[in-house]
């Protein structure tokens, strides 16, 4: 049985293998057959490791033939396995629905091309997550950061190449900030592995008071960059709202949310919680929480797109993920985790709604979608369940992670911020619920057309159909995804 | 370019540098250098070939489809090879490997050799790739 | 302060860092900028490497026999680096890819103009 | 007035990173938290270990494999990301 402790690793190195080969494969259809196989595989991989860290705990896994110290580890965990059954479970229906509609968005000679970048950028992702050394997360950043950028331009649009350009030069300069602040760690403690520094700054940090808070600084800097944090933000919407509808998908759902893993990597376990409540860092991401849960939302409303409009509710919601790190309690801790699923799963069914009714209505501006759910009633139902979710209404994720954390709040005496959150979930509600409303019931601009004559099929609908049963999913059985957590940090 | 003096040098140059950049991948584990430096020196070659005898001369030479048929095969065998360290080091099951040989000799190191004649070839192929597109948007 | 001036590496190398930031911020040219981005990286790879640094001792390459364990200098960040080195490679190169682009779709290279003429 | 501000966050940044740069140990002695076990034991066993007598190369080759294999597929992503971007396509 010791073999299911290498899986992770057999994970992602089936990803980069299967991308190597792609080039070389003539047919398209195949390429995307490879593409789906290799995220399937994945997912069976890692539910099994989930099963078996679940029963027996967490272990380091050393990668090659050498100990911790001298070779790279990863450590898997219960969180760490939590997060890569979603990573591999949301590109696996985001590539599903990207063989039926991707010919619509790019050529079709880039198409083997297109799978190579995203499963290069699944499994450098997947790597941020499971791996224990500074350094390695690093270089996994830095190919996530080229391929990610690649996934942006493989339009060939003009808006297209400079909101890459933007993407590319802003994460540079977030990964060279992540760079210095690892040179600093090493210059303190001598190690690159994670479990290794902590031992080492517990030992010394009272030596170093001020590199220890600009070491923090630079991670937060550099990382809240490539995540989104709210001042930080500007390339976002540009680079979400042009990309190709997959890649806006996997962007918003997957991309963000592993730079936060990292950001919780460093804080909990490079730092440990002796330094950081020593340092004012956890208050600093607690305001920069609260103002992007409500400047999100209220940038959102001014926008046109629709695609931008869910652009930049990603930059709130990634504002609540802020919060729930900034409370600085363990059940903060939980709901940031717990908000983490529950956004991935909501916004990446969101996006490709949005982008089968663009497809299919070759109409971006919301004004011209009006009367759109006489066309598309299907498509239009599950993109009015999904934004319920962000608006926050019982028994979905949005609501679930509302709750927890006002109750957290009231818990570290702060009940101003359930006036942050309460505001944010009525401006959530301003513009999304028009959307839907005005597709739906808005009669005048539909005369004339043919009932359904867009409609998509339902093969095609299908996977953004699991989403969005995977989403009630999410939100019904809260209570035991929240116990899961909670037993991984105690 | 269309010009004797420098086809002839150029033409007598390459060989030269070719073997210089094959003796510092191979000896990459014994001295300073390695798969990106050696790999770099034979790519340089590579560019300088094209400069000098042209887009059509040297498309016939060096194709593209078999340029990048050793890329990704060289990618893949490195992924493998790694892999079956990695897994048999992670599990502790200790697979046969290759014999680490006296340290000092050419033929030693284990997998250190394929390795760097992989990465060299990878980093040749990318340099030259990086030219050609940058120069005429064609490989 | 006296410290500043023990570490003379790494203060030189934080002093280039600002110079870097201050190119990519202050040009609105996308070369310059590029070149920018460049100096910053190479200045974080020079302040990683001085941490290597032991004076007198030579670099860890065993020729003809094997000196002693305090005779070498810090093989970590080196190798390390060798890595970085070559991350900053691709980076720049598909930079660069992206501004030839930009050239042919807008007719410029300057973010000032390119942000004036718009999307149409 | 941009520029100012430019100016301003740069100096700001560089003045912060000095300060932390003060608190790191000396440069180039021999008794810092970078020359510590791990470097030794690099230095000691790298030749019996891996074979190779650049100890450089059996660090990134042999204990930092995993670094090195991901690095080359950075440089092989990022050939296919400038083909994406500038390969021009034959008219057929």
């Amino acid at each position: 049985m010791t073999i299911i402790k290498s899986f992770p690793l057999i994970g992602v190195l089936i990803l980069y293998l299967i991308a190597f080969i792609m080039p070389l494969i003539k047919k398209n259809s195949l390429v995307k057959f490879l593409s789906v196989i290799s995220f399937s595989t994945c997912l069976i991989l890692f539910i099994t490791c989930l099963r078996y860290v679940i029963y027996n705990g967490s272990y380091f896994y050393k990668i090659g033939h050498f100990d911790a110290p001298y070779g790279i580890e990863f450590k898997i965990g219960i969180i760490e396995c939590v997060i890569a059954v979603l990573f591999a479970f949301i590109s696996l229906m985001v590539s599903w629905y990207s063989c039926y509609s991707i010919e619509h968005d790019i050529d079709e000679r880039k198409i083997p091309l297109y799978y190579l970048l995203i499963n290069i950028l699944v499994g450098s992702l997947l790597g941020i997550v499971f791996s224990n050394d500074m350094f390695n997360v690093y270089v996994f950043i830095e190919i996530g950061n080229l391929a990610s950028c690649g996934i942006v331009v493989v339009k060939g649009k003009k808006e297209n190449i400079k909101a890459g350009l933007k993407y590319l030069i802003m994460s540079c300069l977030g990964s060279g900030l992540v760079l210095m602040g690892i040179a600093f760690l090493y210059s303190m403690t001598g190690h690159l592995n994670m479990t290794y520094i902590h031992e080492s700054l517990i030992k010394s940090y009272m030596n170093y008071p001020q590199a220890i808070i600009i070491t923090l600084g630079l991670f937060t800097v550099g990382l809240g960059v490539k995540s989104a944090l709210f001042p930080l933000h500007t390339w976002l919407p540009d680079a979400h709202s042009s990309a190709p509808t997959s890649s806006s998908a996997i962007l918003s759902s997957l991309v963000l949310k592993a730079y936060v893993i990292f950001l919780l990597k460093i804080l909990y376990r490079v730092m440990g919680k002796e330094i950081i409540f020593n340092t004012p860092i956890l208050n600093i991401l607690l305001i920069l929480g609260s103002l992007g849960m409500i400047m999100g939302s209220i940038l959102a409303m001014f926008q046109k797109d629709l695609k931008r409009i869910i652009a930049y509710s990603s930059v709130a919601q990634i504002g609540y993920i802020y919060f729930a790190i900034g409370l600085g309690t363990e059940l903060g801790v939980v709901m940031c985790i717990y908000h983490i699923i529950g956004h991935a799963v909501t916004k990446s069914a969101l996006f490709l709604c949005s982008g089968s009714i663009i497809e299919k209505t070759c109409q971006k501006e919301i004004t011209n979608l009006i009367g759109v759910g006489k066309e598309m009633p299907y498509t239009l139902a599950l993109f009015f369940i999904s934004s319920l979710s962000l608006v926050g209404i019982p028994l979905l994720p949005g609501f679930v992670s509302k709750w927890y954390l006002a109750i957290d709040s009231i818990g570290v005496n702060k009940l101003l911020l359930i006036i942050i959150i309460l505001a944010s979930s009525l401006l959530n509600a301003v513009y999304y619920l028009p959307i839907s409303i005005n597709g739906f019931f808005d009669e005048e601009n539909s005369g004339g057309k043919i009932y359904k004559s867009k409609e998509k099929t339902i093969k095609e609908l299908m996977p953004i159909a699991i989403l969005v049963i995977a989403m009630f999913y999410v939100g019904i059985n809260s209570e035991g995804i929240i116990n899961l957590i909670k037993t991984a940090l105690a | 370019m269309k010009d004797k003096i420098l086809n002839t040098v150029v033409g007598n140059l390459i060989p030269f540098i070719q073997i210089f950049g094959i003796y510092v991948i191979l000896h990459g584990h014994l001295s300073p250098g390695g798969g990106f430096a050696g790999g770099t020196i034979i790519g340089v070659s590579f560019i300088l070939y094209r400069i000098v005898f042209g887009k059509e001369f040297s498309q016939k030479k060096l194709k593209f489809s078999v340029l990048l048929r050793f890329v990704t095969i060289g990618v893949c065998i490195y992924g493998i090879m790694k892999g079956y360290i990695f897994i048999s080091g992670g599990n502790d099951l200790h697979f046969p490997q290759p014999p680490l040989g006296t340290p000092g000799n050419i033929m030693s190191g284990g997998f250190l050799l394929p390795l760097n004649i992989i990465v060299g070839t990878v980093v040749a192929v990318t340099m030259y790739f990086f030219y050609c597109l940058f120069e005429e948007g064609e490989i | 302060m006296e410290r500043l001036i023990t570490n003379y590496y790494e203060t030189a190398s934080i002093i280039l860092f600002g110079i870097g930031f201050a190119t990519l911020l202050l040009h609105s040219n996308l070369i310059k900028k590029i070149i920018g981005m460049n100096i910053m990286d190479t200045s974080v790879m020079l302040f990683l490497i001085a941490k290597g640094y032991i004076q007198g001792n030579v670099a860890p390459i065993i020729v003809d026999e094997f000196k002693g364990v305090s005779e070498y200098v810090n093989p970590i960040p080196t190798s390390l680096m060798l890595t970085g080195i070559v991350v900053a490679v691709s980076t720049t190169a598909l930079a660069l890819a992206l501004t030839i682009k930009m050239y042919e779709k807008y007719g410029t290279i300057e973010l000032n103009e390119i942000l004036e003429k718009g999307d149409e | 007035m941009r520029k100012v501000i430019a100016v301003l966050i740069t100096l700001g940044i560089t003045i912060i990173l000095l300060i932390g740069s003060m608190d790191l140990p000396q440069f180039g002695i021999e008794d810092t938290p970078t020359n510590n076990d791990v470097t030794k034991y690099y230095i000691e066993n790298a030749t019996k270990e891996t074979g190779a007598t650049n100890i450089i190369t059996g660090v990134i080759l042999d204990y930092r494999a995993f670094d090195t294999f991901v690095e080359s597929s950075v440089l092989f992503t990022s050939a296919i990301v400038v083909m994406i971007v500038l390969k021009k396509e034959k008219s057929k």
